[in-house]
């Protein structure tokens, strides 16, 4: 990247930067706030967790996609990625899903 | 060079003759650092083969004391070795380190890192590593990952004795350090291994000469760029693992240990609430790629050395280039088929079982194209090409019987069974490691600007390749006969213990004194190597030209031994990797920077 | 199976006694018919082709080499026998193996513990049901954590370590679990091995087909008596797993595990 | 010899070596943090009923780190900014704010370390629990500042919003089955939770210590290759987002839910 931006470029993106750092902010008063109200039903806090990671993810992305760059990144770099959240999704997804009391052949 | 004015950034190494700390030590030369891999991990061959000899001794003679080291190894080992005798513990032990030390210690750094480092650049077109300083560091830290593990030999309780597969809770609950080492020892190696990766990949997608497209690399550079990123994305959750399984052993957290253990009576103060299948799956998780990380390099070896010596381009290149990235991709999605009696249930095995079978299928194709390869060449049967050729068949045996393993329904006979010990060295070591030395005797005159005698190499070749089918065809033997591996009494106790008790009947139990004696003969064929490796750097014969092969790939149109830099004028690169025999030329091989006749225009720098 | 497919002896597989022990066996005999197949198929091929196109016969290497798609079809045909075996023999049968278990009224049910390095074995007695077992009474008389309390352990049998029967002809379903480390519990004349992990209790089932004893071997790494862990495994006629069973079932209580 | 494409992107791929090394890098802790984190997740499935604390966590010190954090990646983002505009004196102003930020972070997370250190539970002989603080340890008796709990549940999961009383507690030893402070070792939670924090710590650590050696002597690369230097913060720059991105997870994951 750094070749294509002229001076002038840069300081451009600084206000964005700026308000991304408010959105981050904001985030995470909001993660803290959301994690003492109760969503979905009475006892399980599935909702509570779905919550928390969409902002969780959210924020996330503005890191990766604006402080990292990632939004105007090369293709090369999201190859790789996509490969890397594959395999991370697929290990995370068949060991659970393998130690599932379904796919455990054990009586308790 | 394109960009030499750019900058003016220093190089100690351009302006006077460095000395021996850092011309040998502490270099950055991607060819020194491939050396000085080859050498240390040669080493590690050796020490990981002297382990296994002790261990075949116990094996054939269980109890008795092992002739000549025996005594050794009681003062260096103590009570674990009294009277010269191996005890359980130290067998377990030697058997630990021996997995380890030819998986971690021994092939990754031969196949990756030492032929990795020396050829790779070479054969792109590049004047080094794109990070060398990264590089000298990844050798280190697999130097401090490679002492850590020998140290642990020495320390009172000896080595990890858990297998090198570690599961816990036994790995947690011996209470001696060794496993402690092991697993400090393993997060050196995974950094180098990381380290290197990196570098090989940034490496293979920035520095690739002008015209060196994708298409256009030798097969062998692929099969190390398919191996970097299973490194890379294989070894973090190992890391993790290792992390917890230390956080187990020297914080008393319960990572992998379930609650109600009970160890020798004793109901065991920790907190419970881990799971010993976690360690099992981030194990595998990486074991299952890391056994190709073992076997890519190795195709890729062959692929050069089949071409160059059948003088015909490969068959299939395609077909090559794209089976092992399939490879690559599906080694992630297939580990749990180590773990088929862990208590699974159908639909995980069904889907584990079905990918296993699908990743067998490239495996197919990539020998099929080295088979068809053959037909219509003129075959050289030189040392390398001789090793190569060996290769195809003994993956081949190795390759098919993981079949039998890779369904459910038949590993349950043959789990942990010798077959699968002999499933799995007839690919390593007369697979691998012969692929190895055929790397060895192909590009030692790039090396050194001289040749192995080839007559020796020969000797070499044939005997071992007659040693290694004695040691490992009966292994599949005895594992069909139901012998178990990892039995340091080599199955005595198993072969029925009583009156009427129906066992493993004797004859298969006898087959280890066979078997052990095939493996020191194979320690004995390798002394001819040893001598040639050392004795040919000075006295071999001088090579004839800088591409005494009359090879293809751009390692061979470099000065004798490559200078620091490589090449003397960066190559154009115009053409595939293996144009062998092309009709209407001259020569016999077209070396993939020499410009068409004809033409003057510089090719593109890498267009697709 | 015919005779003349039958490799089994050419493969030296152990004494079969087990009724699905026969389908082990189809399967991996099936399956190196494959291997043996392919690698009849190549190694010819090989040599053929390493002696036809040797330097000294063949001077000039031709650039285009072999112009076939037999490989193609030979590759298809190996996925497709392989797919066939996976989908008409493994997974079935896997799918019996763990899912489809015998009532256990109608078979022997055996609480099977493993620990470094014995194999400590528990049937329910007569009413069918396993008396509690509690970790936290663990200690030198009572390795097991027993509660003597229990009125259902009460005719509970608990043999000697080591010491396992069963009838013939009738399902066992043995629950498998251990006390320390992982071990393998490994029947090899039944076809049988599976896993003991700590923490966990699986279930495993086969009816054996012939009275005998049977070397019980551990097939995972657990110590240094790994080598050593035996034990045997005796079916009995009928009649004499009765008799075994009465015998020791009055000492053999909860209360005074030998 | 000189290494091609230090500076200057590759044409063809858009990057520069070290680029593409740290995102390469970046892959594998993704990898990393996602073999913790699907332990986290297991051992969470996994856990008895009533042993998994909620809450157990200073969310106010915690979310204070993470503004930390967050603060810390701005001036990040921002000390390459000034480079990109010649602004080097800036550049300096902004990456101090970064280290200290770095040092705060540490702190906090030190201090609630140690709080979770000196916080111990007791299993009575009769089976109840006394959760709390460490006041006083004598031969004969043992005095926690905090709460008595008849299950593990009640100190685990108490009802939102109720905070039971803390009150000082003292109980003679020879009433104490158990005693352990909240170190790893005390269960599956806090094993994780030291785990990876730590790992993420050391991260931190790591990441502060570049940013410090090109804040201090590796500077001086400013005044003779100002584009590599300026390429060194930004790859730095991208290892300190992540480094920020993974605390952005770890916050909720282990405060808040
Ligand atoms: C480099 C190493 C390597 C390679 C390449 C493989 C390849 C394969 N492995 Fe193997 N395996 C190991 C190393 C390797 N393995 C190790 C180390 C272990 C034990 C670990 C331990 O427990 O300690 C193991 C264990 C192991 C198991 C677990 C067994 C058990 O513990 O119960 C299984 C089960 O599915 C398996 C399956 C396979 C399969 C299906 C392949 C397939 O990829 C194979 C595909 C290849 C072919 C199908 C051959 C094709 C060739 C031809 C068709 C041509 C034939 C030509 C001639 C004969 C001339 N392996
Ligand atoms: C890459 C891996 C690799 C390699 C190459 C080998 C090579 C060999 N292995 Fe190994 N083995 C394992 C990986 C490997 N093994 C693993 C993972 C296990 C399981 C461990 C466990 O249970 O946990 C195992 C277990 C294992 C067992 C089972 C032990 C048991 O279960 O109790 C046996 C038994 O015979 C055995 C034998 C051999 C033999 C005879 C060789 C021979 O082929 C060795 C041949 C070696 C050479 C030919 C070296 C040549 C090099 C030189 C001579 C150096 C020259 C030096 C210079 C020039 C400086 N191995
Ligand atoms: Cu028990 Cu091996
Ligand atoms: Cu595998």
């Amino acid at each position: 990247m750094s070749d294509q931006h002229t001076h002038h470029d840069v300081s451009k993106h600084v206000r964005g930067y700026l308000i991304i750092f408010a959105a981050l902010l904001v985030g995470t008063v909001l993660t803290v706030w959301a994690s003492y109200i109760h969503f979905g039903a009475k006892d399980s806090n599935t909702w509570n967790i779905v919550v928390a990671l969409i902002i969780a993810s959210t924020k996330a992305f503005l890191v990766a996609g604006y402080f990292m760059h990632l939004i105007s990144e090369k293709k090369l770099i999201y190859s790789i990625l996509a490969f890397t959240g594959f395999f991370v999704v697929g290990l995370m997804y068949l060991t659970i899903w393998s130690m599932e009391p379904a796919n455990i052949v054990h009586f308790k | 060079m394109q960009h030499t004015n750019q900058d003016s950034h220093h190089q100690e190494h351009a302006h006077h003759e460095p000395g021996f700390w850092a011309k040998y030590i502490f270099s950055t030369d991607h060819k020194v650092i491939g050396i000085q891999y080859a050498i240390t991990s040669l080493i590690f061959l050796f020490i990981g083969f002297s382990l296994i000899m002790a261990m075949r001794w116990q094996l054939a003679y269980p109890g008795k004391p092992i002739p000549i080291i025996g005594g050794l190894l009681q003062q260096a080992l103590g009570d674990a070795a009294a009277g010269g005798v191996m005890s359980p513990d130290l067998y377990n032990a030697f058997g630990a380190m021996h997995g380890t030390i030819m998986v971690f210690l021994g092939i990754v750094p031969l196949a990756f890192a030492a032929f990795g480092n020396f050829v790779v650049p070479l054969q792109i077109g590049a004047v080094d590593m794109a990070f060398p300083r990264i590089n000298m560091a990844s050798y280190q830290s697999f130097v401090v990952g490679g002492v850590i593990m020998m140290v642990s030999f020495f320390i009172p309780g000896g080595a990890a004795q858990a297998g090198w597969t570690s599961y816990s809770p036994l790995a947690t609950i011996i209470p001696t350090q060794g496993q402690t080492f092991w697993i400090i020892g393993m997060v050196f190696l995974i950094t180098s291994s990381l380290l290197g990766a990196v570098n090989f990949i940034v490496t293979i997608i920035q520095m690739r000469a002008p015209g060196m497209n994708w298409m256009r690399m030798p097969f062998f550079v692929w099969a190390q760029f398919v191996t970097a990123f299973l490194l890379l994305l294989a070894f973090p959750p190992l890391e993790a693992a290792a992390l917890m399984q230390l956080m187990d052993k020297v914080a008393d957290t319960s990572f992998f240990l379930p609650t109600g253990l009970v160890i020798s009576g004793q109901v065991l103060p920790i907190s419970g609430g881990g799971s010993p299948l976690l360690w099992q799956h981030l194990f595998w998780f990486l074991g299952h790629p890391e056994v190709y990380v073992l076997i890519l390099p190795a195709m890729g070896i062959v692929c050069e050395v089949i071409t160059n010596n059948s003088r015909k381009p490969i068959w299939g290149y395609k077909s090559l280039v794209y089976s092992s990235l399939a490879i690559g991709f599906l080694s992630f999605i297939v580990w749990a088929h180590h773990m088929y009696l862990t208590g699974m249930g159908t639909k995980i095995s069904t889907f584990f079982q079905t990918t296993t079978m699908i990743i067998s299928i490239p495996s197919v194709i990539i020998l099929t194209c080295f088979f068809i390869s053959l037909w219509g060449g003129s075959i050289r049967f030189n040392t390398p090409m001789l090793f190569c050729l060996a290769f195809l068949p003994m993956f081949g045996i190795g390759g098919l019987t993981g079949l039998p393993l890779g369904f459910n329904y038949s590993d349950i006979f043959l789990h942990d069974t010798y077959y699968v010990i002999a499933h799995f060295h007839y690919i390593v070591a007369p697979g691998t490691i012969f692929a190895l030395f055929a790397g060895i005797y192909y590009w030692y005159p790039k090396a050194t600007g001289r040749h192995m005698s080839e007559f020796w190499g020969k000797v070499h070749f044939w005997l071992s390749l007659l040693c290694m089918n004695l040691i490992f065809q009966p292994m599949f033997v005895q594992g069909m006969a139901g012998l178990n591996r990892r039995l340091y009494d080599g199955g005595a106790t198993y072969a029925g213990s009583g009156e009427g008790i129906i066992g493993i009947p004797q004859f298969f139990i006898d087959l280890n004194k066979m078997i052990s004696h095939a493996a020191w003969l194979l320690a004995i064929v390798q002394i001819p190597f040893i001598i040639n490796f050392f004795w040919s750097i000075r006295n071999g014969r001088k090579v004839a030209s800088d591409n005494p092969w009359d090879a293809t790939t751009l390692e061979w149109q470099t000065p004798t031994p490559p200078p620091h830099g490589n090449f003397i004028e960066v190559p154009n690169v115009y053409r595939g990797p293996y144009e062998y025999s092309v009709p209407g030329h001259k020569a016999d091989f077209t070396p993939q920077n020499e410009p068409e006749p004809g033409t003057h225009k510089t090719a593109k720098p890498s267009p697709k | 199976m015919n005779q003349y497919l039958d490799i089994s002896r050419f493969l030296q597989l152990p004494v079969l006694a087990s009724e699905h022990g026969k389908d082990v066996d189809a399967l991996i005999i099936w399956v190196h018919w494959l291997m043996i197949a392919l690698f009849i198929g190549w190694i010819v091929f090989f040599f053929y082709t390493i002696v036809r196109f040797r330097k000294s016969k063949n001077p000039k290497a031709d650039y285009n080499g072999a112009k076939t798609h037999a490989s193609t079809y030979i590759e298809v045909a190996v996925a497709g026998v392989e797919g066939v075996l996976l989908f008409a023999l493994a997974i079935p049968l896997w799918a019996k193996a763990v899912g489809k278990f015998p009532a256990e009224n109608e078979s022997t049910v055996i609480r099977l513990t493993a620990e470094q390095f014995t194999w400590n074995s528990r049937y329910p007695g007569a009413d069918g049901v396993f008396g509690k077992q509690d970790i936290s009474l663990v200690n030198g008389n009572n390795p097991m954590g027993y509660v003597d309390s229990d009125p259902e352990g009460q005719d509970d049998r608990t043999p000697n370590p080591k010491d396992i029967h069963a009838p013939v002809n009738k399902p066992v379903i043995i629950y498998l679990t251990s006390k320390d480390v992982i071990h393998s519990f490994q029947l090899d004349p039944m076809r049988v091995t599976q896993d003991a992990i700590p923490g966990m209790k699986i279930p495993l089932h086969f009816t054996p087909t012939k009275v005998g004893q049977y070397q019980i071997q551990c097939a995972q790494l657990c110590g240094s008596g790994h080598a050593t862990m035996d034990g045997v495994f005796v079916v009995d006629t009928a009649e004499d797993y009765n008799k075994w069973l009465a015998e020791k079932t009055k000492t053999g209580g909860p209360v005074s595990f030998e | 010899m000189e290494i091609p494409y230090t500076v200057k992107p590759r044409p063809d791929t858009g990057l520069y070596n070290a680029k593409l090394g740290i995102w390469l890098f970046l892959a594998s802790e993704v990898m990393l943090f996602g073999a913790l984190f699907s332990a986290y997740i297991l051992l969470r499935v996994g856990a008895a009923e009533g042993t998994w604390p909620k809450g157990l966590l200073n969310v106010p010190l915690g979310t204070i780190n993470t503004l930390v954090l967050i603060t810390s990646s701005i001036t990040v983002v921002m000390a390459w900014v000034s480079l990109k505009m010649n602004q080097f004196g800036k550049f300096r102003v902004y990456q101090a704010i970064t280290l200290l930020c770095a040092l705060g972070f540490l702190g906090i997370k030190s201090y609630e370390y140690k709080d979770k250190f000196t916080h111990y539970q007791i299993v009575k002989s009769d089976g109840t629990y006394v959760d709390g603080h460490m006041v006083e340890k004598t031969a004969d008796h043992v005095i926690l500042d905090g709460i008595e709990a008849k299950q593990l549940s009640e100190i685990n999961s108490p009802e939102h919003g109720k905070h039971p009383e803390h009150k000082h507690i003292t109980v003679p030893t020879s009433e104490i089955k158990k005693i352990g402070n909240y170190g790893p070792a005390h269960n599956t939670y806090m094993a994780i939770y030291f785990t990876l924090t730590g790992l993420h710590a050391l991260h931190v650590i790591g990441g502060a210590l570049v940013i410090a050696f090109l804040w201090g002597p590796g500077a001086k690369m400013w005044k003779t290759e100002p584009e590599r230097f300026t390429n060194r913060i930004e790859v730095s720059g991208l290892f300190w987002h992540f480094v920020d991105l993974v605390w952005i997870f770890l916050f909720p994951v282990l405060y808040l839910l």
